[in-house]
């Protein structure tokens, strides 16, 4: 294996965000404001609009996963009376809150001006927010998205959603801004959002080739970095998936593989979907027993959390609260559950894989309850081998890397036995 | 004054404490344990009862009010009931004044309780459906080793390179501890090993209800200093800082005492009730 | 002769299966593998090519004029001393290790009633292994643990109730020096014991004898090679073996399954420790799977604890759960939970029958959400662990199957136990064919 | 079509048949009565709802009967149920599938999911799946509490289930059925009112397990029948030998969804607790005062929803009200004590718990809480925490 180079896109990512931890910590010396949102449905434009800072509580508790926090913060948050069977982003957060609120960067993120809680695909959000806001007293605005029960968006769906934004939304993030939405810039920060989308959504496609040259879920997650939080509708962000969309096509041409923390992958051994979100606490050692036995990621439903734009769908300068609604609706957590099916059943033929994987964690209902019929439909549907594994998002009590690795192993050697037969 | 009996039935054993109580003194005139062995309960009971009776030098007609506790409501003439952690609490504190917390440890449930100076439980946790690190457990771990109960703390205490194990099933426990056995692993390193991870979940339960000051180990596993050794050291690694482990001889007799004080207490007022009530007519 | 061996290191038990070039089993081999696993692994295969040879030995007495009509039983009983020699062997050596114990301080204080004790037992023991060997009493188990330990648990209890050291003593000093006794192997090799074995065979004439001699020499001397080595099971990554010869026991098992019974599509196992769920295609290649825990409740220990709390053998508990006429549901989930319930109910009245089968039910029923995890019960349904050898077990997974999945041929083989061993002894078959092309 | 042709479920007048035939409602998983029900009019068709609320006025106007649906509770083995959830998510739905996939949901002709959580949401899709040739439809009910908009939203929502239900019995819901059905639940409101405010006075008359009963009777019997029997219960009650116990007070919270067991409740009682006050079947009475039953009936019922519905987990509260609502509910209710318990990996329950607690804490209410399953067997653990609650309670009295 070769070593590996720091590519350029990675570098560009790393500034961005610590830019923004580091607007995020002068936020009360420059007199900015903050509002604390969720991932899926995020209204970033809007926000950016009115100069005010978006905080993420689900990133902080991912990153504090990684850092090897959540222990102690999930920890802290059961001993407040949190049970032991919820979520466990609520918790980390819940406990890193109570830790002093200290941000990746060392330095304590600001308190929240306003919640806006744009619940998208997940009842927990709901819940969270009530917590929050009980520890904050500040504002919290609600808009609700209904969730596409019948597999589509409808009319009233959509006017709903743009009415809230329109009457509620905006107003309350108006009155915190002390400033009017520019609909002109907002129009052109759309069209951002559009080109972004444009590249991230080549990128992603690129694993259709053989070899692959990302892994789509643990490179995937990298690559959604940008667009999932705080910079859709920035010439950041459009540029950094110009650089990254560059990078990609160079390894194409090279014939290279995925990128992985030991080097390129020489050999790609399986092609696999993976449905559900990874493992944040012990992610380098879940993406080694991966690419340890020459497994790539082809393609993903937890890169579509924060849009899904693989479909189809961009955001759409012309009509803009009608489109906020609409990229809303269509995160992937608010699909309907057979509509999920039919999705990755197309990436497993479009994607030619060789069988597909569910990593089911225990925090998340949204994601979990169903997974197993998921798994049923689609070994019925596809013919090809699917895999169940266990874990959590960040509690490190519930990633048994043996048991897990003992799973993995011998779904890829069942993957294996039936290639060999057919 | 009143004398009472206070009667625990617990899954392992049945233990008995007569009480000679008036307004300032709670005296213990006896107590009898008894283990159950797979043997009909309810004959334990009584016989338990009568030995009791008869180091107290009573008879039964003698008693004012018989409680019971643990499972003891099936006790066809008990007078009242109360219920576990009452009795605990009440126990505890007859046992070790200053003492503001007690941790029961019995053969199938671990429960942690605070309470305030009068034995009033404040905040409570207990674990539920796993016996993993109950007494039956340890008992169970003890007969694979060879070793009987009583050789479980002197040989714990002993431990020199305390064995890591996590999370063990009371059942399949037989297979991890032979297996360490042959790993070469002594003894005392394995029953500490084990304590330890007892000793976690111990002061998880006291960190979620928030102990502070004197806790009481109650329950048949108090007698086993290499537990309670164990335990104190969790808390002061917790940071324990105002937290100490307190254990009594009569620990594993903190229920009955509990329960038989508490009788005398309702009897009390029945008394009184019954007076007023005289007085009205 | 060629052989092909694959190893099956079960949490409770260790099982080696060889195949010839043809795939056909010529041996088997089980051993206890509570304690160490290389030595179980090695205990497992020594008794397997134990078992190829006899097998061999078999076929030979058969042809070899001068023993005549008598063979099988002569085979049988040159078995019966086969074993009889192994068990002298490490009873002698428990002793061996018994009496060192009793050298050390913990027993200062009785010291010579202990030893008198000891020898008292020892003595039993070997009358009882005497009369099982001898064909005059049934074997409660295969394994030397739980058979010297029945016996010597019956005569402690006898030399205590004489007025000996107390019981728990006498126990104790068993429980602490069998595991040793586990972990050693036998020092003597096939010819010796063998020959020791037809000194022990009573009924032959000298001529008989020197005809079978002969034979059993020729046997001795055999060629049986290990051509190639799979191992599988729970403790597979402790064998000292490349990463290529480990397969997972959930791919050796479904191999197996399929191989004992080809229509197979749902296997469960349940062993001692860990249930397995599988579904496997029409050339016994898994489809998917799932397995619990490690939690006894569920599996056989499971059983196996209740059995120990009752007092009785486990062979015991099913037949007695047979007699059930009333359904009773088990409320606790966990194991020692579920022994108190047991007891509570008996002192409420229940029937003890009514219980045991409700016990054996609440196994089956927690199979039942592990199959319905891994996709539910196709036919043909294939059960295999050391569970299946429980009629009441399999009653109650016949009824539930039948109500739930309809109506389905069940399949249960004698040889359910070496399932995953025959998959990974065949996978060493088919990588050394691979191998061979290969090269 | 009438749905008053049901007989009153009363024969003898006595309270222990009555109670009775509710127990018998409360075990017939195989929905036998829907079927009899049915047996009469090969016209008549019954949509079945999860927990927590749905408008059942409107599938009740569209001709249908709207049958609740709470799970196997611990009367059924989940043999196959179990296939299509992880061990960490609750039981309720695994038992659901169970009763779907066994044929015992035969009977219902249509589906109603309403938003209470993930859980359900994706059970939603389950049945569309499993159930292709069934009328599946989820129930988005406004998470935003402004006319404007979440009532307008929720105007379609009820929209859609009222074309659903209209195209299964080929009766379309106007406003006249519409007012009619409001009428018929008002009455099955008022009958509940009395009810709860009999066991507020005498809890002793009313045992946790009975008034369980009859809420679940609710859930099988059109609404007229279901306020008959909540009448007669009553009536006979309040005439029989029964006398109050040594027992305290208390109010329950977090049982919106899965239910727990009889024998929970039992336990409780046998504890040494009265159950004042709960929040089981909660669909039942979710919005406990009657509606106008006249003008827009539509507007009845959204304005129901939004303003004057209870506060539940399930729910999201805009102003953090919900905990004024259980301190001032637990004084209402004169209890002593609250016990917030909650369905294993109930995310909204669990989570709504730290807030309860709190705010019971500094009201100086005593409080306790643990989980359950809807087939828990094994009250040992809940005995021992409720009695201890209801110790200390009786030895040395709220504070
Ligand atoms: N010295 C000791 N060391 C360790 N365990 C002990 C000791 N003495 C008693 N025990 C254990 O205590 C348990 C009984 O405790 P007890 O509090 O009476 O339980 P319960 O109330 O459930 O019957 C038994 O499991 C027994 O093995
Ligand atoms: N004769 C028997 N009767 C009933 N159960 C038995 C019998 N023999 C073995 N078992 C059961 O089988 C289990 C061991 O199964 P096995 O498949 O060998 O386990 P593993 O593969 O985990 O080592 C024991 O725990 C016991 O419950
Ligand atoms: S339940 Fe899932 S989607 Fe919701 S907050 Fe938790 S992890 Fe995120
Ligand atoms: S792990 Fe062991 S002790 Fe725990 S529930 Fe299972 S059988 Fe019981
Ligand atoms: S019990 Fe709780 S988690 Fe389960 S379906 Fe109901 S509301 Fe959802």
């Amino acid at each position: 294996m070769t070593t590996a180079v720091k590519d350029l896109s990675q570098d560009r990512q790393k500034q961005m965000i610590s830019a923004h931890y580091a607007k995020l910590a002068r936020a009360r010396e420059d007199g900015r404001k903050v509002v604390y949102t969720f991932v899926p449905g995020n209204l970033t434009e809007l926000l950016n609009n009115l100069g005010l800072l978006p905080v993420l509580p689900e990133i902080n508790a991912l990153q504090s996963g990684m850092r090897g926090k959540t222990g102690d913060y999930i920890h802290i948050a059961e001993k407040a009376g949190h049970s032991e069977d919820v979520c466990t982003y609520v918790k980390a957060d819940i406990g890193m809150l109570k830790s002093g609120n200290v941000g990746p960067t060392g330095e304590p993120l600001p308190k929240p001006d306003l919640l806006l809680l744009s619940y998208t695909g997940c009842f927990t959000f709901l819940k969270w927010f009530e917590l929050l806001k009980r520890e904050y007293d500040c504002p919290v605005v609600m808009l609700h998205v209904p969730y596409q029960g019948d597999g589509r968006i409808t009319e009233p769906m959509r006017k709903y959603v743009a009415d809230q934004l329109r009457d509620e939304v905006i107003p309350a993030l108006e009155k915190l801004a002390g400033r009017k939405v520019d609909y002109d810039l907002l129009r052109e920060q759309l069209k951002l959002s559009a080109l972004a989308e444009n590249d991230l959504v080549w990128v992603l496609e690129s694993a259709k080739h053989r070899p692959s040259p990302i892994d789509a879920y643990f490179g995937g997650v990298y690559y959604i970095g940008p667009i999932f939080t705080s910079f859709r509708g920035t010439t950041d962000a459009v540029e950094y998936y110009q650089l990254l969309h560059g990078e990609i096509q160079q390894r194409l041409d090279d014939g290279l593989g995925p990128v992985t923390p030991e080097g390129t992958l020489q050999e790609e051994k399986y092609r696999i979907v993976v449905e559900g979100p990874p493992n944040w606490t012990s992610f380098r050692e879940f993406w080694r027993m991966f690419y340890g036995e020459g497994a790539v990621v082809v393609a993903s439903s937890y890169t579509k959390v924060g849009g899904l734009y693989d479909r189809g769908f961009r955001h759409d300068p012309s009509r803009p609260l009608e489109t906020l609604a609409d990229y809303c609706m269509g995160c992937y957590t608010n699909l309907s559950l057979p509509d999920r099916i039919n999705l990755l059943e197309k990436y497993i033929n479009d994607y030619a894989a060789d069988g597909f994987l569910i990593n089911s964690v225990k925090s998340c209902n949204s994601f979990s309850a169903g997974q197993l019929l998921i798994l049923r439909e689609l070994e019925k549907r596809t013919g090809r081998s699917g895999g169940f594994i266990e874990s959590d998002l960040v509690d490190p009590r519930y990633f048994s890397a043996a048991n897990i690795k003992n799973r993995l192993e011998s779904y890829f050697q069942m993957v294996e036995a039936k290639r060999a037969r057919s | 004054m009143a004398i009472t009996a206070g009667i625990d039935v617990g899954s392992g054993a049945v233990k008995v404490a007569v009480m000679n109580i008036d307004d300032c003194r709670e005296t213990l005139s006896a107590h009898y344990l008894e283990r159950i062995r797979r043997r009909d309960v309810m004959e334990v009971v009584e016989e338990s009862l009568a030995a009791a009776l008869r180091d107290a030098g009573l008879r039964r007609d003698q008693l004012d009010y018989i409680a019971t506790t643990g499972d003891g409501d099936v006790i066809p003439w008990r007078t009242g009931h109360f219920y576990g952690m009452t009795t605990h609490s009440r126990g505890a504190l007859y046992l070790v004044p200053e003492s503001r917390a007690a941790v029961d440890i019995g053969a199938l449930h671990t429960r942690a309780m605070r309470f305030d100076p009068s034995g009033r439980v404040l905040q409570y946790q207990m674990t539920s459906q796993c016996a993993s690190g109950s007494g039956q457990f340890l008992e169970n771990i003890s007969r694979y080793l060879g070793i009987s109960i009583d050789e479980i703390g002197p040989l714990s205490l002993s431990a020199t390179d305390p064995e890591k194990c996590s999370s063990i099933c009371a059942v399949l426990a037989e297979t991890d501890v032979i297996n360490m056995v042959s790993r070469g692993i002594s003894t005392p390193n394995i029953l500490r090993g084990i304590h330890n991870s007892m000793a976690l979940r111990v002061a998880g339960l006291l960190r979620a209800i928030k102990v502070e000051g004197t806790i009481l180990l109650t329950g048949g596993l108090a007698r086993d200093t290499g537990l309670s050794a164990a335990i104190a050291d969790k808390l002061k690694e917790g940071g324990g800082a105002g937290v100490s482990l307190a254990t009594h001889e009569l620990s594993v007799q903190a229920g009955a005492i509990g329960a038989a004080i508490w009788g005398a207490f309702r009897h009390g007022k029945l008394a009184k009730q019954q007076e007023a009530t005289r007085g009205i007519t | 002769m060629d052989c092909f061996v694959g190893i099956d290191l079960g949490s409770t038990t260790t099982k080696a299966v060889i195949v010839d070039a043809n795939g056909r089993i010529v041996g088997r081999g089980i051993t206890n593998s509570r304690s160490n696993y290389d030595v179980a692994a090695q205990v497992a295969r020594n008794e397997a090519f134990t078992n190829a040879r006899f097998d061999m030995l078999g076929q030979a007495l058969r042809h070899e004029a001068g023993i005549g009509e008598s063979g099988a039983a002569f085979e049988l009983a040159l078995t019966a001393g086969y074993r009889h020699e192994c068990f002298l062997g490490q009873l002698a050596r428990l002793e061996d290790h018994c009496r060192r114990d009793l050298d050390s301080d913990r027993y200062t204080g009785d010291r010579r009633a202990m030893g008198h004790a000891l020898e008292v037992i020892m003595d039993g023991i070997r009358k009882d292994a005497a009369a099982v060997y001898g064909g005059g009493a049934a074997a409660r188990s295969d394994f030397f643990r739980d058979l010297a330990g029945a016996s010597y648990i019956e005569h402690a209890a006898h030399v205590a109730r004489e007025g000996g050291p107390a019981f728990d003593r006498l126990v104790g000093l068993f429980d602490r020096n069998i595991i040793p006794v586990e972990n050693e192997q036998e020092t003597r090799t096939f010819a010796q014991l063998l020959m020791a074995a037809l000194d022990r065979v009573s009924d032959v004439s000298p001529a008989q004898r020197n005809a079978a001699s002969g034979v059993l020499r020729r046997v001795a001397a055999a060629d049986l090679r290990e051509v190639s080595a799979v191992g599988t099971g729970y403790g597979r990554v402790r064998l000292p073996f490349p990463k290529e010869n480990i397969r997972s026991e959930i791919l050796c098992h479904g191999l197996g399954a399929h191989l004992l019974f080809p229509g197979t599509r749902t296997v469960l196992d349940i062993g001692g420790q860990d249930t397995k769920a599988i579904q496997v295609d029409e050339n016994g290649v898994v489809t998917s799977f799932q397995m619990n825990d490690r939690c006894a409740a569920g599996c056989g220990r499971y059983l196996g604890y209740i059995a120990d709390e009752m007092n009785i053998g486990l062979h015991e508990l099913g037949p007695l759960a047979l007699g059930a006429r009333r359904r009773i549901k088990i409320n606790s989930t966990c194991t020692v939970f579920a022994g108190a319930e047991f007891r509570d109910r008996l002192a409420a009245g229940q029937a003890r029958e009514d219980i045991v089968a409700g016990l054996h039910r609440a196994i089956i029923l927690r199979a039942m959400s592990l199959l319905a995890r891994s996709g539910g019960i196709r036919n043909e349904f294939t059960f295999t662990g050391g569970v299946g050898r429980n009629a009441a077990a399999v009653k109650a997974l016949a009824e539930v199957a039948q109500d739930n999945y309809g109506s389905l041929t069940i399949n249960i083989a004698t040889d359910s136990i070496y399932t995953g061993a025959i998959g990974a002894a065949t996978f060493a078959l088919r990588g050394a064919v691979q191998g061979a092309a290969r090269n | 079509m009438s749905l008053a042709t049901q007989e009153a479920p009363m024969a003898a007048g006595e309270l222990a048949d009555l109670v009775g035939s509710a127990t018998r409602l409360y075990e017939d998983l195989e929905l036998k009565a829907v079927r009899d029900w049915k047996a009469n009019d090969p016209a008549r068709r019954a949509i079945g709802f999860l927990p927590v609320y749905v408008p059942r006025e409107v599938i009740h106007a569209a001709g249908a009967l709207p049958v609740g649906i709470m799970g196997g509770g611990d009367q059924i083995e989940i043999v196959r149920g179990d296939s299509y959830f992880q061990s960490y998510i609750c039981h309720l739905p695994r038992s659901v599938i169970e009763l779907a996939v066994s044929g015992r949901l035969g009977a219902l002709d249509g589906f109603v999911f309403p938003s209470i959580c993930d859980v359900i949401r994706n059970l939603s899709g389950m049945f569309k799946v499993l159930m292709a040739e069934k009328w599946v439809h989820y129930l988005d009910l406004p998470q935003n509490f402004d006319r404007a908009s979440g009532g307008k939203f929720y105007r379609h929502e009820m929209a859609t289930i009222a074309n659903g239900v209209s195209a299964l019995t080929g009766i379309e819901v106007t406003n006249e059925r519409l007012r009619d059905s409001i009428r018929l639940y008002n009455e099955n409101r008022r009958a509940l009112a009395d009810l709860q405010a009999l066991r507020v006075q005498s809890p002793w008359l009313v045992p946790a397990t009975e008034y369980y009963l009859l809420l679940r009777a609710s859930y099988l019997l059109p609404p007229e029948a279901h306020t008959q029997m909540v009448r007669d219960y009553m009536r006979l009650s309040r005439t029989s030998q029964r006398h109050a116990q040594d027992n305290i007070r208390v109010m329950v919270r977090g049982a919106f969804c899965e239910q727990p067991p009889l024998g929970l409740l039992r336990t409780l009682e046998r504890a040494g607790c009265y159950l004042v006050d709960d929040d089981f079947v909660l669909g039942a009475r979710f919005i406990p005062e009657p509606l106008p039953e006249d003008g827009d009936p539509w507007q009845a019922l959204i304005d129901g929803f939004l303003y004057k519905s209870l506060p539940t987990a399930s729910k999201y509260d805009v102003n953090a009200t919900k905990e004024a609502e259980v301190v001032q509910r637990a004084r209402d209710v004169r209890a002593d004590g609250v016990l917030l318990i909650a369905p294993s990996f109930c995310d909204p329950a669990l989570l709504d718990q730290p807030m309860l607690a709190r705010a019971l804490d500094k009201a100086g209410i005593p409080y306790t809480s643990f989980k359950y399953a809807e087939d828990t067997g094994q009250f040992q653990v809940i005995r021992e925490q409720a009695g201890t609650f209801a110790d200390a309670i009786k030895l040395w009295g709220t504070k």
